[in-house]
């Protein structure tokens, strides 16, 4: 074994060490050294994942098989890493964005039993182990310990909504697990594997076979519901909304995310020899993309509550990277891989954001807010790029994601895709530019449809330098920034490693890129919605009255089903699963 | 949408899926004759090359350990979670203070009860002990005998009152117990990477088959696991019976969270 | 004979999540959530059963002696750990949100409630 | 055999709809111990002891025991007004 081949094990049980370390010695560590030594750990595994990609990316997809089973005589006896560059490289971005939090959480969480860091090192191990594991029963066990530490922090402040957003996302996500589970057992009886690559080429033997399609279909339905898209993401507004800011940062940013990263990876490494998955996937999940995307996109436009915002517009962005892994091309995966980091740079800083009003202004809702914000210039000018960012501006990495999607789009020949992604990108935009707006100049004195929406009283910790919350906001922000077109070749290698992790391709022609011109159609929708809401006393009555009221009935029918009711909730997975079945029944 | 509502789109999504779940249940290999190779070659690979018996402690520490670990530390954060919401709304001063309840009567104990609880305490304990020591040679094993253990300190709360039983159980104990216990598993793989193995590769003496000191790292991450589940188990329960106890001052808003 | 097995455990998810669309107490609700995933249960080791062979512990038969499959069973181990581990949370949960909001109906649970209903 | 497999199964089923029709969380708790058995005796039937041994701690012991405290605890809890 490689001595960088022997740095996988650590990425995963070297968080969970210094977690049981940290528990058992809470009680004798002084203030901050929680602090210092999570945000450490954070960024170790950050550098191990990125050393391990770099790696991957020259010498090839890394396998560990943990305690030495190798496969023997065609059979896998034991549990397997696979280390290639895209899961690497995504597990280096989510230990830096878990340490960017941390900084960001200094000193917000200061009682004394360190619970916050150990559930946080817990929530990072898992994460990692999520994206690296090629074993279907490990992959089920990292997305458990993932959710248990999500449900405690969500609860952590202990408030009637916060607990009640909690048990609707434990609800609604331990569902999620035991029909993943579920999928698991049909996968096993049918194919006696549970190791990624030889379940692959037992489903491509088998061939056209219920127990293959329904296994992928409680599968997907369980990722669907942890990486919220259409109908499965009630939970999300609910939880994002109420988790204290540092872990919607990671919520919003990689959690829901992550899932779809593995969708796409079983959809490649699994299930590409089973056609009706394949089939599933290009029809209904494309539709279900672009319904999260302009659905959310609608509802983030409707709220005054800035993590509720925030909550749906990662409903919307979920939405697209959706249509990008369900393409099955080699450009869509190439899309989702790059639009989770540029997403989750951008949300990442957004939630910061939230968290410096929360804290300086002492409310979470726009109307409330409204001018509070004067002279925080810093804080203003962040919040105004990383709205123009989401709307779809043609710039950074969000960017490149965006137009990798809409290629693979092209390929799909559905007009109706780009139109979505255009809408869904324009209106988060737009929502974050009036929230800018009317909080740092003051502007937008009358509010529209928003105005109806539920809000919440809410603060954090007012005590905290302002410049230690914006420090690691603006580091993300910058990184958002940076070029990604250079990176096409390297992402089009590993998406090809993602799909075959045990070639190594010679040379990988770079995915082409379309044109500028939907980012800048997305940014001018959101720019114009968001002047529209902001100076809107100054046009005509008759215009705002005819735009409100054709808009109203659309709201209307959008706010129903969000209702918060856990009950509503697990009916709509059903009425989900139900879809799956008819799409595959009309094959 | 209202209960009644629900059911009514329940029975029709039940209509959808019925056919997919009866074409599903038709297709699979029929019960009792399974074809995977998976579990038929762990059992004839067990006894020869680890030198245990029981092929499940096999799997769950040797074979697939990985799994194990995150199951520990599941429970690790399920039991820190859940303090955090018990502990947290009460405060944390109060955490290894006696809670009493204002004007409730203490009754006293039957010495029937008395005299079982005696009886049985010990006897739980002895169990939960075997049970957990033989992991690798019959069923059972660290977490079956771990929560054994701590339903046992239960008997003391049952048989001996409030006092004795709080002045066995600490929480500060039972954390570094369960710490501890995880941490003991995690560490347990890194030993072999010190001697240029993979993470959890078995480089112990393995002992004699059917032995109960067989399976040689197996016995390290069992022990663990005890620990872990022991101080996890013990810990959720006391402070879930806390929360029966601790007058909560009213006028006092939840002091444990950030807001 | 040769399906029952999978159809109870179908059955069984569809009682749980039956359960769970109509609860008026969080508690219950909790109670129907054990229910599915003892749906989990039923099809793993059902899964690895195989008529006339033993447990797959070598203390009281020779190694060698057909026995069913141990890694189904490691997998419903895991299973239950979960499944008490996040009951545990949930009723920590229930009994905190009773505490602040006075109710466990899952029908007056909103965390944003919609002011104009 | 098959006859026991097939009871058990049965049982597991009649059990689980007990659960879920049971109302009133106390008498549902009872139900849930008595789930709790039926399933450790599946899968001792399915030649799980191990699996069974733990259902039968957690299963019908540790769960159940958790669901009464909270609901003594929830009880106790006079909500704010």
């Amino acid at each position: 074994m490689t001595p960088v081949a022997s740095l996988a094990p650590l990425t995963v049980a070297g968080p969970l060490a210094v977690a049981a370390a940290m528990l058992a010695l809470a009680h004798a560590l002084p203030r901050y050294v929680p602090d210092v030594i999570a945000i450490l750990t954070a960024l170790g595994v950050a550098a191990i994942c990125a050393v391990l990609a770099r790696h991957a990316l020259e010498h090839g997809a890394l396998v560990y098989w943990f305690g030495g089973w190798r496969p023997l005589g065609g059979v896998v006896l034991g549990i397997g890493f696979g280390v290639d560059p895209a899961s690497a490289a995504i597990a280096s971005f989510i230990g830096l964005l878990f340490a960017a939090s941390l900084v960001f959480a200094w000193g917000y969480f200061d009682e004394v039993h360190a619970h916050f860091h150990v559930l946080m090192l817990l929530f990072l191990a898992a994460m990692v182990g999520f994206c690296l594991t090629r074993d279907l029963f490990d992959l089920f066990v990292w997305f458990e310990v993932m959710s248990v530490a999500a449900f405690a922090l969500t609860a952590y402040q202990l408030e009637a909504p916060s607990l009640a957003g909690a048990l609707n996302f434990t609800v609604t996500n331990s569902l999620a697990s035991f029909m993943m589970l579920g999928g698991v057992g049909l996968v096993y009886a049918r194919a006696g594997v549970l190791d990624f690559q030889a379940h692959g080429q037992a489903v491509a033997r088998a061939g056209h076979d219920p127990v293959i399609a329904g296994a992928f279909c409680l599968l997907a339905a369980a990722l669907m519901i942890k990486g919220a898209t259409a109908p499965f993401h009630f939970w999300l507004s609910d939880a994002h909304a109420v988790a204290p800011s540092p872990v919607s940062v990671i919520f919003s940013g990689a959690m829901v995310a992550s899932a779809l990263f593995v969708l796409a990876k079983l959809g490649l490494q699994v299930f590409a020899g089973s056609a009706d998955a394949r089939a599933l996937m290009r029809g209904l999940f494309v539709g279900l993309g672009a319904v999260s995307a302009v659905a959310g996109g609608l509802m983030a436009w409707r709220q005054r509550h800035l993590k509720r915002m925030l909550a749906f517009s990662t409903i919307a962005h979920l939405g697209v990277m959706l249509m990008g892994l369900a393409s099955l091309t080699a450009t869509g995966v190439a899309g989702l891989v790059v639009y989770f980091v540029g997403h989750g740079l951008v949300k990442g800083a957004l939630f910061m954001l939230a968290g410096v009003l929360l804290a300086t202004g002492q409310s979470i809702d726009e109307l409330r807010l409204r001018g509070r914000g004067r002279g925080q210039w810093a804080t203003g000018l962040a919040m105004a790029l990383a709205g123009i960012l989401l709307g779809g501006a043609p710039w950074g990495v969000l960017d490149t994601g965006t137009d990798l999607v809409h290629a693979a789009a092209g390929g799909l020949a559905r007009p109706w895709i780009a139109a979505a992604i255009v809408l869904g990108a324009g209106l988060t935009g737009a929502a974050v530019l009036r929230a800018c707006g009317r909080i740092f100049l003051g502007l937008g004195p009358q509010a529209g449809e928003e105005a109806h929406s539920p809000t919440d009283e809410e603060t954090e910790r007012a005590d905290r330098p302002l410049w230690l919350m914006l420090a690691p906001c603006l580091l993300l922000l910058a990184l958002a920034l940076l070029p990604a077109e250079a990176a096409r070749g390297l992402v089009a290698r590993a998406v090809a490693m993602l799909a075959d992790p045990s070639a190594i391709p010679a040379r990988v022609p770079a995915l082409g890129r379309t044109s500028a011109a939907l980012g800048w159609a997305s940014t001018a929708l959101s720019l114009s919605i968001a002047a529209f809401a902001l100076w809107r006393e100054r046009l005509p009555r008759l215009l705002t009255g005819v735009a409100d009221r054709a808009t109203r009935p659309l709201f209307g029918v959008l706010k129903t089903p969000h209702s918060g009711l856990v009950g509503d909730y697990v009916a709509w997975i059903g009425v989900g699963l139900a879809a799956f079945s008819i799409a595959l029944a009309l094959r | 949408m209202s209960p009644r509502t629900r059911v009514a789109l329940m029975a029709l999504v039940g209509a959808c899926l019925a056919p997919a779940v009866w074409s599903i249940a038709a297709a699979l290999p029929p019960f009792g004759a399974p074809t995977g190779a998976y579990g038929p070659t762990v059992n004839a690979l067990g006894p020869p090359l680890r030198h245990v018996s029981n092929m499940v402690s096999a799997v769950n520490f040797d074979f697939r350990g990985v799994d194990t670990l995150g199951e520990e530390f599941m429970l690790l954060g399920a039991v820190t979670g859940a303090v955090l919401l018990l502990r947290g709304a009460r405060g944390e001063d109060l955490a290894d203070a006696a809670g009493r309840v204002a004007g409730r009567r203490v009754e006293p104990r039957s010495s029937a009860v008395v005299l079982v609880c005696h009886l049985l305490g010990p006897a739980i304990l002895v169990l939960g002990l075997y049970m957990a020591l033989h992991a690798t040679v019959t069923p059972g094993g660290g977490f079956q005998g771990g929560v054994v253990i701590a339903s046992g300190f239960l008997l003391v709360y049952l048989g001996e009152g409030y006092r004795p039983w709080r002045a066995l159980v600490r929480s500060r104990a039972l954390a570094v117990a369960e710490g501890g216990g995880a941490l003991v598993f995690a560490l347990a793989g890194f030993w072999p990477m010190l001697c240029g193995q993979p993470y959890f590769a078995n480089v112990l003496p393995l002992g004699v088959f059917r032995d109960m000191l067989s399976g040689g790292l197996m016995l390290v991450e069992n022990a663990g696991v005890a620990l872990a589940v022991t101080g996890g188990f013990a810990i959720l329960f006391l402070e879930f019976l806390e929360e029966t106890r601790a007058p909560r001052p009213r006028d006092e808003p939840g002091s444990g969270g950030g807001a | 004979m040769s399906a029952a097995p999978w159809l109870v455990a179908a059955l069984l998810f569809a009682a749980g999540v039956f359960g769970i669309v109509t609860s008026r107490n969080f508690i219950h609700l909790v109670g129907c959530l054990s229910v599915c995933q003892s749906s989990t249960y039923v099809l793993l080791l059902g899964v690895g059963y195989r008529w006339g062979a033993v447990a797959p512990v070598f203390y009281d038969h020779p190694p060698g002696t057909p026995a069913v499959d141990p890694v189904v069973q490691a997998l419903v181990l895991t299973d239950i750990v979960v499944g008490a581990t996040v009951t545990a949370l949930l009723l920590a949960m229930a009994v905190r949100v009773h505490d602040k909001t006075g109710t466990l109906d899952p029908q007056a649970l909103a965390p944003f409630p919609d002011r104009r209903r | 055999m098959r006859v026991l497999v097939a009871l058990m199964l049965a049982l597991t089923l009649a059990a689980g709809l007990g659960v879920v029709l049971s109302r009133d969380p106390r008498r549902q708790v009872l139900a849930m111990a008595a789930n709790g058995l039926v399933l450790a005796l599946l899968f001792f039937a399915l030649q799980a002891p191990d699996v069974a041994l733990s259902e039968l701690t957690v299963g019908t012991a540790a769960t159940p025991l958790l669901f009464l405290v909270a609901l003594a605890a929830v009880r106790m809890n006079r909500p704010r007004k």
